[in-house]
């Protein structure tokens, strides 16, 4: 029996909202119209520096996901496909610039492959496909505790001049971070994974908070059709402040909004 | 000036010290006492209002390496469901889970000849989200058989089994993680949180409820393990560690003290 | 009871391994440290893929072999294109897999994030203010709405914050501050449960083999 | 070169797409249908991510061959972290294979004597390893946990206030610290936390979106 669930309504129509205005900006980009200008996440400028020392000091550049940074199946992977959009445009400048790139790969089996594309990708937007070398991809297996010793022992056989660690963290891998600290490296991390954050206040010298990461992701790609996404998200915020906002007061009236709303 | 050396102590000293601090209690045990939160007090409270016969689903991680963080509130609440008379459902989340569970039921005291009777343990499978739905929604449907590779369907091994098929046989949920909202948003039954401090504190909070629900109480890692003996009176390894941890907090708050002692003394420094 | 040497054996590489951990905190560069890190990467990769191996047999293979549930044989054939990265010029075969890969990851982040992680906060952002009962609470619960307002006006891109407005995104910020001040106190404590096992388990060795003391 | 471009790029991108709208519809509608795709597809993710796993095994030895070539040169210490990996490996695929259960095809990773091996070398020491976050926590407070300005003491006290309610002796002689903790936790926390889970809810979905509308490419390879 097919019968439509009326209970969701409001999800149905934040669905309408989001399609919809993502689609009505990229139209606009297709007409060439002008867009707002996004404001310069730090994080990001911090990255052609990290890397930019790292080749001074003739150490590589390490990159972590997280020990079980690439969920693919699961609601995370918007985190993931974020945080390799990062690891492309790190890849595409550490080619530039002739620095070795060490990846460490997350415990997901099934996350490998798109990874080790999209690294394959960014050697050959750099110009450089042969620098690409599968055996800088080092796996560790089942979650953080091998994940950390595995990367540590990263750290002290090859050195580390930069560090960057952004993807679906989480909490427990503290020590790598502070470990790169020790071993006087450049350490840039950030995760959406809220309850993880703190762990990169504690010890990087550059960080995305929060979104930041996501947004990171599009706005490295300097592909107006991704930027300008980030556009139409800003509107999602506004109608999510109206919501907040006029369902409290609404509620205070005395208006059931909650259960009008389906919260 | 002296003040700003502070700032460069060898962190090799602060590890060692520490390391020293968390010795001496655990050899010579002071017995600091220990009060039990709200939060610990109504986990159990909520397991105890079920009548015996009532069915759990326990979602059990397990993993190896957080043992000593949770491994005293698996055994209480093992002890406390079976003496509640509860018929418990075991999902194992984690690799290591199958070797930790026959650790964690042993230390219950679990009678082995009961199971398929009183309790139940599925096979180990990686779980993404999509799998926890799949299985509330039909056990069968993700399962074909339980650990030791005997048909779920099969009443003579496992007469539980017989009594349920997906989550409206369940009457409470004992859960850890992430895990928690999903069953909320799916199916809305009534939840008990267990888990490592990490795993679970964080993402506990916006659903913590003692009186609506849909979870009723929690017990995250650390010393709330020693919490739980306490309430349930199932003393065990949770309450041994309590001095090692009240003395280890005090040093780290001597290292803040000293590490803003040194920022105040390099500051004085930069004035001169 | 006197320890059986296995025991004995047991509790003496329990305590050496910990004991090569904790040699990383001396230096960095140490035999015992890096060999103990070989140890606990080829234990959590083969033994996870044992346990994987099995399963797929006893719980994919097996209903395809006896016909129950031929339909295993997708999720089988997309797991084996993984695979194709390996081969030179066939990496792209794989994009396949990991594409369905994706659409069931979309599928759940839409279907979880939506209601979980932007309708749920909504609502508990209204609940605690309305379900407040002493002033001082509601006093409180409306400070944290405010707070929730102003921490997202961190996240405008667009927008830049000048002038008087930029105090909106300074008391956001503090919000943010404190909320990751509390993260940080969760996992102090938890961190410090599992350096107090691995003490233990250092410390049993000496007690129950040197002193002979019982468990 | 379209044709191939339709095969590498387009195709997978619309395969995600056809995959994912039908769970979507599912949380709208109800439908025998489109509750079994769901579930289907629900049990399959175990599967297949059980199956890949095998990557990762081959990835691990092939870096870890990669690294024994170059630190060639640095004496017998690379040979011997090889050996160890290589030893360890087959010492468990071995006992796996000695203990199993052929009758019931199960191998033998629930022995006793697997369980000896695993708990003594892999127990111990990934506690140790996680155990050492502490003391990390410890250098990393003593470095950054300092009135610098308002931000970092707000994280500072929030902090600390927040783990002396979490220490058992403060809630016995400072019985205030208790309230004062959750307090913190219930405004400061939830406060914060509520706007960051938007934006990454926000975040998350737009990339979502985005992928749904066949723009996001960063997992699809066209040149390689």
């Amino acid at each position: 029996m097919v019968a439509i669930e009326t209970k969701y309504w409001m999800e149905f129509v934040w669905y309408v909202i989001m399609f919809g205005t993502v689609y009505y900006y990229l139209k606009k980009v297709e007409r060439n119209e002008k867009l707002p200008e996004l404001r310069t996440i730090p994080a990001t400028l911090a990255i052609e520096e990290g890397v930019g020392r790292a080749l001074e000091m003739g150490k590589p550049v390490h990159y972590s996901l997280g020990s079980d940074g690439a969920p693919i199946m699961s609601s995370s992977v918007g985190t993931t496909i974020a945080a390799l959009a990062v690891l492309k445009y790190t890849t595409r400048l550490s080619a530039k610039y002739g620095t070795r790139m060490i990846m460490h790969l997350p415990s997901q089996g099934e996350a490998i492959p798109m990874i080790e594309g999209v690294i394959r990708e960014g050697y050959i937007e750099a110009g450089k496909p042969d620098a690409f070398q599968r055996g800088d991809m080092h796996y560790y297996g089942y979650l953080t505790a091998a994940f950390s010793p595995g990367v540590y022992t990263s750290f002290v056989r090859e050195g580390v001049g930069l560090f960057m660690h952004a993807g679906s963290v989480i909490t427990y891998e503290f020590p790598i971070l502070e470990a790169a600290k020790i071993n006087n490296a450049i350490v840039i991390g950030g995760t959406p994974r809220w309850t993880a954050t703190y762990i990169f206040a504690m010890a990087c010298d550059h960080m995305f908070i929060g979104e930041e990461l996501l947004a990171a992701g599009a706005a490295l790609s300097e592909n107006k059709y991704l930027t300008s996404s980030i556009v139409s998200e800003e509107i999602w915020k506004y109608i999510a402040v109206l919501l907040l906002v006029g369902g409290l007061v609404l509620q205070f009236m005395g208006i059931p909004f909650k259960s009008l709303a389906g919260l | 000036m002296a003040l700003a050396k502070l700032g460069k102590i060898d962190y090799r000293f602060i590890y060692a010290f520490m390391t020293i601090i968390t010795f001496i209690p655990l050899i010579y045990p002071i017995g600091i006492p220990t009060t039990v939160g709200d939060n610990v007090k109504n986990y159990v409270n909520k397991i105890e209002t079920y009548p015996a016969g009532s069915v759990a689903l326990t979602s059990f991680s397990g993993y190896i390496t957080m043992l000593p963080d949770v491994e005293p509130i698996y055994v209480a609440t093992y002890k406390l469901l079976f003496a509640r008379g509860f018929k418990v459902l075991i999902l194992l989340t984690d690799v290591d889970a199958p070797i930790v569970i026959t650790q964690v039921l042993n230390k219950a005291g679990v009678d082995w000849s009961k199971e398929g009777i009183d309790f139940v343990i599925f096979p180990y499978m990686s779980m993404d989200e999509a799998a926890h739905v799949v299985f509330t929604d039909n056990i069968r449907s993700y399962f074909i058989n339980d650990w030791k590779l005997r048909s779920l369907d099969n009443a003579t091994n496992l007469p539980l089994m017989q009594e349920i098929y997906d989550y409206t046989d369940f009457d409470l949920v004992v859960g850890s993680t992430g895990h928690v909202s999903r069953y909320n948003v799916w199916c809305g039954i009534d939840i008990v949180a267990w888990g490592t401090g990490t795993g679970l504190l964080p993402f506990v909070g916006p659903f913590y409820d003692p009186i609506n629900g849909p979870i009723y109480g929690y017990v995250g890692g650390a010393s709330q393990g020693g919490e739980l003996e306490i309430a349930t009176g199932y003393l065990g390894d949770g309450i041994k560690t309590n001095d090692a941890k009240n003395l280890g907090i005090i040093t780290l708050c001597i290292i803040i003290i000293i590490g803003n002692l040194s920022m105040l003394g390099e500051k004085e420094g930069g004035k001169e | 009871m006197a320890l059986t040497i296995q025991d004995t054996m047991f509790l003496f590489i329990q305590m050496f391994m910990v004991a090569c951990v904790w040699s990383y905190l001396y230096k960095t560069d140490n035999i015992f440290a890096r060999g103990a890190a070989q140890i606990v990467i080829s234990i959590s990769t083969v033994h996870y893929f044992l346990n994987n191996l099995n399963r797929v047999y006893l719980q994919v293979l097996i209903p395809i072999m006896d016909g129950t549930r031929l339909i295993n044989i997708i999720p089988v054939l997309a797991g084996v294109l993984f695979y194709t990265r390996l081969w030179k010029g066939k990496g792209w075969i794989a994009s396949y897999s990991y594409s369905l890969s994706l659409g069931i990851g979309m599928g759940s982040l839409f279907t979880t994030y939506v209601s979980t992680n932007l309708l749920n906060p909504i609502n508990r952002a209204i609940t605690q203010v309305t379900g407040a009962t002493t002033p001082f609470d509601q006093a409180s619960a409306l400070l944290a709405f405010i707070g929730t307002l102003c921490a997202l006006s961190y996240w405008l891109f667009t927008v830049e914050l000048k002038g008087p407005t930029r105090y909106i995104l300074v008391f956001g910020r503090l919000f943010l501050m404190s909320s990751i001040g509390i993260l940080y106190a969760q996992d102090v404590v938890w961190a410090q449960s599992l350096f107090i096992g691995a003490a233990d388990k250092f410390l049993k060795f000496f007690r129950m083999v040197l002193l002979g003391a019982v468990a | 070169m379209a044709s191939r471009n339709f095969i590498r790029r387009d195709l997978p991108l619309i395969l995600v797409a056809l995959t994912a709208f039908p769970i979507l519809l599912n949380r709208f509608v109800t439908d025998d249908l489109l509750k079994n795709y769901w579930t289907t597809l629900g049990s399959w993710t175990s599967y297949i991510s059980m199956i890949a796993w095998g990557l990762g095994v081959i990835y691990l030895f092939n870096g870890e061959y990669h690294a024994l070539q170059m630190n060639k040169d640095k004496g017998i210490v690379p040979y011997l972290m090889f050996g160890i990996l290589v030893g360890f490996s087959l010492l468990l695929v071995g006992m796996s294979i000695l203990y199993a259960d052929w009758t019931t095809m199960q191998l033998g990773i629930r022995h006793e004597s697997y369980v000896w091996w695993y708990n003594g070398f892999y127990g111990a020491q990934s506690q140790a390893f996680y155990g050492l976050m502490f003391l990390y926590l410890m250098s990393a407070s003593y470095r950054m946990l300092r009135f610098r300005n308002l931000e970092a003491s707000i994280l500072l006290l929030s902090g600390v206030i927040y783990t002396l309610r979490n220490t058992p002796i403060f809630n016995l002689y400072f019985p205030w610290m208790m309230p004062l903790g959750e307090w913190i936790n219930n405004i400061g926390y939830t406060g914060g936390y509520n706007a960051a889970l938007i934006c990454m809810a926000f975040g998350s979905l737009l990339v979502g979106c985005r992928q749904l509308l066949g723009r996001e490419r960063t997992a699809v390879e066209v040149t390689a």
